[in-house]
């Protein structure tokens, strides 16, 4: 079974953090998310950094400009993950736009996934339809699982799709915007919340898009099963550096 | 071979929506209803009045008589440079407010390189009275400091990109990134054939006008509906679209497309994606556009805002990839020499972008009885500050 | 009573040629030979193609439906912005060259003020590949920078005026002594219906497409060839007198002539003529004009650069004397917020000069039924640095 | 007998001076008019300065500037010049652009010329067809001699149309050209001074524009009776003052 099932199979609310591969420095990478893990985080996203994130905001853009002009390519994260699987335990995800993995190839893509322990993707501009017919096939060949998003907007209908071919969780965007840009949820997005948890999907839903502390967290995973941070824990980075990840964390979770 | 848009959005392998989720409920909306909508008698007749009355066309089909003697051919200028706000992206503005409206939007972003397609979609807001965002690269409002002033005259709040290369492409993002956190109320009006279906079928059937006057008004000059080429600069490729949608599927009409070298092919500093691009995805597209072995997208350079894009469209893509058009780079000198000939032998002082269309005649020869029409795409007022520097006049 | 010219070359007891013996010959062989050149059938049919295909012929009626909400009467804009080169300017200069070619003349000057017929003469100069001097006073050089950059890219050479008032008034006396020194190989064309006869009636004749073709386009949208109302602002008169020509002898259709108050009629810095000025002599015609006691001619002041003449042509003195049309004037700050308006209402960035005529609604007010031209004389890109100051954009 | 004509009879080439009045100073206009009849003048005109004194070049054109800023006026003038005549013998003719004449009107503009004591006038700007038609009475009833330019380009007809209403001589202007342009004088003006000397006129000719010094002088007075300096006296006046006119008036006669 893959990673990420049993983690959603477990019987509690998941933390999920984002962060950009290679940044701040080049070679932060593992030990990031050797202390993401040794934090308690459940889940990690490690973001392939791309020249036009159009999906994201700021903070996630500046980290990801960064991360490219420190080198890092995918070549390189593939490297940099050889040996992960020997010290991390939790599911691993790469977040990425599509054109860089179209480059790599992407079977040479997922194979290499597979070779280093990747258990998921999430592609933001690889859409459902054009997934479902051209490359389903080959991520599932090497084991991995391709998330899709679903935002407010999202109808019932299309929800229901989503749902239907996914095979781990869903990406429930808390709000329709760019990463990094609201802060704090309000009645609309509980109602949205809430909605979507009485759909009973076949997938559990992780909700990612405005979450930055405690708060948040809590808020969100009132009604879905987890939440990921993203924006938020690349500031900290920012200004706090490596050291401290731990507190992020816990000022999270507590 | 078929060289215009399939049922499912593709120009051959190329085109396709690839976005983000959160813009898939406005995208669908305008895929479900953009052909519908185009069609409606009340929709044809508001649009053909605006372009007839508002924008001034049709656009005329000028003989330009001293540089058909300089270059020994048969030389014809589409002059898109006469339509109101001084370019083709007009046509495909008008259109799309009418779109708007239809489909309930009250708030209008863009992006804009030269600035062109910025007053353009500033104009019709201000027409329609919507609230109007454009977003601009850094480097982009300090070329083109006219059109900025325009925006802002109509209106319109113009927003530094700035991030990337600070031109077009970055503005794109940042368009793309408004309209993912203003899903409901907002239309994005792309000014060209690029960004995901529908996209680039609904610019270019806007654009189209361009190529319907020249079959007609071809024949009235020259008894024949053909030119037998048509030119025009890419861009992302809006003027080559409208001035080869009628003859798209016709071989015996030429096509050249003409691209902005920059410094030169191999210089490092370019934007001929035909060149130097590759397939991949740009802005929701699968397209060719320059790109590093590791897919990441390339800082483009021209000396002209509005070809500064590391893309071309999907319609482009594939007609350089079928060989159906002719490929052309120019460079910044060829280009900017170009269009002080056009200036002083014809009195039109031409938009750098559409310069580079201008400066093909050294490269490629024609017969005396070839009908050559350029697709005089815009007009250089925006420019001059670029052309006086480069020439010190 | 008679509107127009009389067979002495006077309207009324306005006009004439009060010209230096040095200019006779020049004005003399043009009063000869006008109206048969103009009358001969190739001077007719290379006129209306260049009309249509070069400057881009019939420019637009376009009815302007905010302006007409806001105002609660029947706005529609003659779009003599849309012509080729921004301005009604082109109308004249078309014709001139033409002219200039048929008389043998191979040299060209004229005068600017807004630097629209600057603009105007050079392109039609580089059409023809004829050399071009321009005069513009050093104020309005650096008022309308754009234009004097587009008359360098068209190989012109600007030559300031710097005696005077620096304005168009002492570009025109400097393009008279550039004629007087050069009696026979240049032709002098005029930019408004001003100086010696023949020229304000031939440059009337030149500009009277204007109300040629309102009166079809009217009977296209209204099935009336008559508006009530043509509104038209006054530098020296060219725009207006294109815009009344056909209408001049039918009393039905009532003329509105608008001038530039410039700080307020009373402040001492104006160009309201009508108003301020008493018959006399300027630039070879009997007109009025603004002087002083002793005869001096003032030195005017308009924010708008087109409009800052101490004068104006003798039919619009005519005009004013017996009633036919009535004077308005409007000052710099009505102006520009009318300018402002029409760009944020319509889309479209009026030059300064036209902005006067669209100012006239606080002052007058007009019947909901009322159909009111106002003749778009030029766009305002020139302009734009005025305006963003102006308004701190 | 006017006094131009009287001068006209004498058996001598004359040299006819322009200055504009009320320059350098405001009141400099009578001392130069005594100075340059005492230097052997035989003729002045006294320049009306005009704002816009579009037949003529940057020396007279600033002349009448600076001389409008002075003050002058016709009215001005005419007070400065009211007794002129007990000190002065010789013609004078005023020199002006026809607005400030007009609005001086015209009938009274002339009076007063009557009464100060002046022989003819030349305005540029008055065309000889307009002259004919609509003033020549009123100038003739007050004595009054106007004289009418000719140029290189003005045809035969023409010139002896103008002659035959001359009453006086014909201002000849050397090249067509504004004043104070050309230097020197070449074979095509020889030859159209010539081309006018054998139509035997009724009226002398005196040859204007261009004339700075002995030689100019000479060359221009081969065949006309005389010649006018206009912005070569500007000059030295700007340059020298006025305490040296009779200098400036020999080396142009020797
Ligand atoms: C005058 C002109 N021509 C061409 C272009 C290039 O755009 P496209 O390739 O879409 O025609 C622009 C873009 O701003 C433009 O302003
Ligand atoms: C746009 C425009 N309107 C009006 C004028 C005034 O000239 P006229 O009174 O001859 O029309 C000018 C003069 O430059 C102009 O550029």
């Amino acid at each position: 079974m893959n990673r990420i099932n049993q983690k959603l199979n477990e019987n509690k609310k998941l933390l999920s953090i984002y962060f950009t591969a290679g940044y701040p420095k080049i070679d932060d990478t593992v030990t990031i998310i050797q202390e993401l893990e040794k934090s308690g985080v459940e889940m990690i996203e490690i973001g392939l950094p791309f020249s036009d994130p159009l999906a994201d905001g700021p903070t996630i853009q500046a980290s990801s400009t960064q991360a490219l002009k420190n080198g890092m390519t995918t070549e390189v994260l593939f490297k940099q993950l050889k040996d992960i699987r020997k010290t991390v335990n939790i599911p691993l995800i790469i977040m990425g736009y599509f054109n860089p993995m179209l480059q790599y190839g992407v079977e040479a893509f997922c194979k290499k996934c597979k070779e280093v322990g990747i258990d998921g993707l999430i592609i933001p501009d690889l859409p459902v339809d054009v997934y479902h017919e051209d490359y389903k096939s080959i991520f599932e060949a090497h084991g991995l699982i391709n998330v899709f998003l679903i935002t407010p907007q999202t109808s019932v209908e299309r929800i229901h799709f989503i749902d239907s071919i996914s095979k781990g969780f869903i990406y429930m965007v808390s709000s329709a915007s760019v990463t990094g840009s609201s802060s704090g949820f309000g009645n609309e997005q509980t109602d949205y919340f809430k909605r979507i948890a009485e759909m009973k999907l076949n997938n559990p839903q992780i909700v990612g898009f405005g979450i930055t502390d405690h708060k948040t967290f809590t808020q969100a995973t009132q009604f879905a099963k987890g939440a990921i941070i993203g924006s938020a824990f690349i500031k900290h980075l920012t200004d706090k550096g490596l050291e401290t990840i731990d507190n992020f964390v816990k000022h999270v979770k507590n | 071979m078929r060289y215009n848009i399939n049922n499912k959005g593709y120009y051959g392998e190329f085109g396709g929506a690839y976005i983000p989720e959160m813009l898939y409920p406005n995208v669908e909306e305008l895929r479900q209803n953009y052909l519908k909508i185009m069609g409606e008698d009340s929709f044809q007749k508001e649009f053909n009045q605006l372009l007839k009355d508002y924008v001034g066309r049709p656009s005329p089909l000028y003989f330009a008589k001293r540089l058909s003697e300089k270059y020994n051919t048969k030389i014809y200028l589409k002059r898109e440079d006469l339509n109101h706000t001084g370019a083709h992206k007009i046509n495909n503005t008008i259109g799309q407010i009418l779109m708007a409206q239809r489909l309930g939007k009250t708030r209008i972003i863009a992006e804009t390189g030269a600035g062109q397609h910025g007053v353009a979609t500033a104009t019709v807001c201000a027409l329609m009275g919507l609230e109007c965002i454009v977003y601009m690269g850094e480097i982009d409002i300090a070329r083109q400091a006219p059109n900025v002033a325009r925006m802002k005259m109509l209106g319109a709040k113009v927003v530094p990109a700035l991030s990337g290369s600070r031109t077009l492409k970055d503005a794109t993002n940042e368009a793309i990134r408004d309209w993912i956190n203003n899903p409901v109320d907002t239309h994005y009006i792309i000014g060209s054939v690029v960004g995901p279906h529908p996209y680039p079928d609904m610019v270019a059937r806007f654009q189209a006008i361009v190529s319907e006057e020249i079959q007609w008004q071809l024949q009235e000059k020259e008894g024949r509906t053909k030119p037998d080429y048509v030119v025009a600069c890419v861009g992302g490729g809006s003027n080559a679209a409208g001035a080869y949608y009628h003859f798209l599927e016709d071989t015996d009409v030429k096509l050249i497309a003409v691209e902005a070298a920059g410094k030169g092919v191999n210089s490092g500093e370019s934007a001929a994606t035909s060149v130097l691009g590759k397939e991949g995805i740009i802005h929701g597209s699968k397209t060719l556009l320059m790109q590093t072995l590791d897919g990441q997208i390339t800082e483009p350079y021209s000396i002209s805002a509005g070809l500064d894009y590391p893309g071309v469209g999907p319609m482009h893509a594939h007609l350089y990839k079928s060989g159906r058009a002719e490929f052309i780079s120019i460079t910044d000198d060829e280009a900017m020499t170009a269009g002080l000939e056009l200036s002083q032998l014809e009195g039109i002082i031409p938009a750098i972008e559409t310069s580079h269309s201008l400066a093909i005649f050294d490269q490629k020869k024609f017969k005396p009885n070839d009908i050559v029409v350029i697709n005089l795409s815009g007009r250089g007022d925006k420019d001059l500050d670029t052309y006086i520097e480069y020439f010190k006049l």
